[in-house]
């Protein structure tokens, strides 16, 4: 267990610099998750179009992982379509929990940052929290998503 | 036995005991987690555990496993007096007058329980108030709301100051005509508040008002009496004063537990049943339906003794410096800022530093072997208070020594690096 | 782990254990009791814990003692991942679909307490009834009891034949559009019956009642599938299946726990608390408030690995061949009768001698060193129905053998002859 | 501990044929007892003249210690006085839980028997429930006095 490989440069860049941070008055998608037993809490922001989010936004506040976790995330999700979202999402949660996961963590690109938390089970709560907030906006779930 | 440690401690007193070495007699400590030494400063959460206790347990489970009160044979006859003298010690520890008024439970939490559903919920109704405090622990927050769901009754609140303790302006203001109930914890396990509850019982009182403490946090570090206080229920748990896990008391005053209807049916709690009629055993029975926690409460026996062989006098005097030298060390760490400084303290130290996260804290001192909580400890309101959504908590108890403090503060000198 | 048990268990299956050397790892059998080798027949009070279970609790303590679900560090990890795994092994032991639906509770009688107070209190008011049997332990008998009282709704009760069956007529008579709960013991702890619980569940499900076995008395015997058995709730205690005291289960269909308010209020048991609402946290923990008791449900996981490297199948032949050995040969004891005589039992034999009191029986067999138990059982309406103040009970467990039964019979002469 | 000290002749005499057993239907004083343990139940009837017991007996059910110790009871109590009574309920009371008992134990006559109850603790129920019972007639009590 190796404390460098769970606060990897990129996650303390990101958490000291989190990338589209800030309300999106416009979103047609958003949805609120928190994680109780840390206090973080995450608002997320998405604009759809023809089935690609087009924009991305977050706001909230929470540990370095999961700040960073959001951050990371909307700028991979730019672009993306609906489908490809929920499939990342799967792949994301494979790299953070599985022992042996699914994809090579190569592929996961600048994501892959996030490998370290697999040894650490009570933060991968924090890593995924913005990603379970993500499916609840496509889901147009009204009630905040728990962690705990 | 206890009478025994006692004595051994009232002859030990005059001299302060050997704390450093006393650290040897809990197993737990004597390892290393992520390559160094463990350094335990969660106490507030659950205490270690000293040899006694354990073997205490073990021998029970090995020699004398039977259960209680209902056997003739000799198994259930030494597992029926063990657990009947664990009951004495507390009664002797806590100052009870009698055994009868000591309620074993799993813990603080059921004994709150206990009192909101057979105390409170029978005596309460809409227009009726129930107060508590701004330091509480969600186990003495919970079980009233849910009371004053099931009945109408509303709960009231006595708010914070900016130190962290209870604004007692507030308390005597809402203790009123309407109060019901006083429910207040003795020390805060969020912020090491050592509450004025000496004033607060008196104030209950003098209006007539039954009051309970959560003295969950309070057995590890002082001396309680609760004939002294004069409250009239007290709840407590073993695994925070150095017992097993899944046991713990309730103290009531015989009067008031005489007229409580029971809280769980089934065996043992009753004298007589028949399908037509139920008759209620005496005190405690009443209380404890249902095979209790045997082995438990022989440990929690043990832990007692031990105690009482330190002295808890001798406790309170080390514990004060070490927690004073503490918060010495961490006002040395820039950016740190202490959320509550209560007058009076004990255990608990809550902090922030400045952009970094609680949580990331705890993982970081965890990677030197530093054991401290992180986030609401259970005590939501008390966060909301102070606007945060969590802080770190570094809490003592009597093993720990000025070596743990200075690794706390390396730790912490660590987190700070990681995020510089 | 739980799953290398189980496969050590399926490849061993072939040839039975061998009971004889199994004995060996229970150090409370190990002792002389009044001089002689402890012959102990209580097990349906409490049953004797193998030496891995009496470690597992110790071993906790010694290494990973921390308290659950709140911390950052790695002994709470390690602790939560070892009650958290504990969970998982009695789901698959008790073959339940998820581990929300397993609720770790003091024991059987806390399981019952719960589904009385959480489940059936708030649904029911006068007019309806809940139906239980004459063969009913205390503690599935008073808890209902206690609602009745509570909500007006009134107790029916399923009679008993002279063989100390369940009268199925009368409980199918009884089952009726008023019925909202039904709750009957998989086996009598009293008596030894075990009652045709498939008939009876299938009877209850009919109707859309829903139904509770009070499993405490089976779990040590026979293998049991919530899911074959389709019931709805299922009750359980630790110390009767080899493990700690002070936990036990209650399994529940995730839909009806899901749809219940708590039991109990504390830490734990919410996601999010202010003073103006509070929100409760997912199953299983929206029942588990406070500290659990961490240490014992590590040691039923413990017990329950003990148990599949045995095989359930294993033990319920083996006990059947004991228990008819033990009934051929107390039927040569003259003035024995036996108290029950169901057509299929487990565990329990129960009987009375002629002009010998069960008390003085208990104590004269005890001088032999040999442990049963005497009295009502915590079941007097049993006794009520064979008009008997008390009866002496044998009670066997796997590890038991033919000269346990020796030594029963030869004592039981002894009686005979102090009283000659 | 030896059984013969528990189940001396006498008391297995007295369990089987025990002295002043049945009803009093002119009783002035009476009370019930149980033992909800082992189901003990004893009636205990008194009259009373001139502050001197006149005559007493008992019936109910119960084990041969309880049985015993009642029958040993009716004989001893027989002309006493009230007073005298109580007293001898705690020098009984003594002897049996007291280790080292308030008088000598061959100041108790035939009571004396029971002594060996004390190295059977869960037994002490079984002898002392026809005093508690008795002291309740005294008392005139309307609850059943219960030992457990
Ligand atoms: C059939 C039955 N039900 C319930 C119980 C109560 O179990 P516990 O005392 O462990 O809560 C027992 C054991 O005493 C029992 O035998
Ligand atoms: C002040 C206080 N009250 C109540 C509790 C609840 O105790 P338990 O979880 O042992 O029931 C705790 C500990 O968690 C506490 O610190």
């Amino acid at each position: 267990m190796d404390l460098n490989d769970l606060y990897r440069d990129v996650i303390v860049d990101h958490n000291k610099s989190p990338r589209n941070f800030g309300d999106l008055t416009d979103a047609d998608h958003s949805a609120q998750g928190f994680n109780p037993l840390c206090g973080d809490e995450l608002t997320v922001y998405l604009n759809i179009k023809d089935d690609q989010i087009t924009d991305v936004r977050f706001k909230g506040q929470g540990c370095a992982i999961s700040i960073a976790s959001a951050s990371l995330m909307t700028e991979k999700l730019k672009g993306l379509s609906v489908e490809d979202t929920r499939q990342l999402f799967g792949k994301v949660h494979s790299m953070l929990t599985a022992d042996a996961p699914d994809i090579p963590v190569d592929e996961m690109g600048k994501l892959a940052a996030l490998q370290g938390v697999r040894a650490y089970p009570s933060r991968v709560k924090c890593a995924s929290l913005c990603w379970h907030t993500v499916i609840a906006a496509l889901d147009k779930r009204a009630t905040p998503v728990s962690t705990e | 036995m206890s009478s025994t440690a006692t004595e051994i401690a009232a002859s030990e007193h005059s001299e302060a005991p050997d704390f450093g070495r006393l650290r040897a007699d809990f197993p737990t400590l004597n390892q290393r987690v992520n390559g160094h030494p463990l350094c335990y400063l969660d106490n507030a959460a659950t205490t270690q555990k000293p040899e006694s206790v354990i073997s205490a347990v073990a021998n029970y489970y090995r020699k004398n496993n039977a259960n209680v009160h209902r056997g003739v044979h000799t198994l259930s006859e030494r597992a029926t007096a063990d657990y009947e003298g664990a009951r004495e010690k507390l009664r002797q520890f806590i100052g009870a007058e009698s055994t009868r008024e000591i309620v074993f439970t799993r813990g603080t939490t059921e004994a709150i329980n206990l009192v909101a559903q057979a105390y409170l919920r029978p005596l309460v109704s809409s227009g009726d108030e129930v107060l508590i405090t701004g330091l509480e622990h969600h186990s003495n927050i919970v079980p009233w709301q849910m009371v004053c769901e099931q009945t109408g009754a509303s709960l009231k609140v006595a708010a914070l100051d900016e130190n962290g303790e209870v604004r007692l302006d507030e308390f005597h203001r809402l203790l009123s005509d309407k109060t019901r109930f006083v429910a207040v914890s003795h020390v805060s396990n969020a912020l090491g508040t050592v509450n004025p509850v000496g004033e607060m019982i008196e104030a209950a009182k003098t209006r007539g008002v039954p009051i309970l403490l959560d003295g969950a946090q309070a057995l590890p570090h002082m001396h309680v009496d609760v004939r002294d206080l004069d409250c009239d229920f007290y709840a407590l748990s073993s695994h925070k004063m150095f017992g097993p896990t899944g046991i713990g008391a309730l103290y009531g005053k015989a009067s008031l537990l005489e007229a409580m209807p029971p809280y769980q049916g089934g065996g043992d709690m009753i004298s007589m049943v028949s399908f037509e009629e139920t008759r209620y055993n005496d005190l405690p029975y009443k209380f404890e339906a249902g095979t209790p926690n045997i082995a438990g409460a022989i440990g929690l026996g043990a832990a007692i003794d031990y105690l009482n062989a330190i002295g808890m006098t001798q406790i309170l005097n080390h514990e004060k410096a070490m927690v004073a030298a503490a918060l010495d060390g961490l006002s040395t760490i820039p950016g740190l800022r202490l959320i509550g400084r209560p007058r009076e303290r004990a255990g608990a130290i809550s902090f922030v530093i400045d952009g970094i996260h609680p949580h990331d804290i705890g993982t970081i001192v965890d990677a030197d072997g530093v054991a401290i909580r992180t986030g609401h400890h259970c005590a939501m309101p008390v966060m909301q208070h102070f606007g945060l959504p969590a802080t770190a908590r570094a809490s003592f108890a009597f093993y720990n020594n000025e070596a743990d403090i200075e690794r706390l503060l390396r730790a912490l000198e660590h987190c700070r690096n990681v995020f510089a």
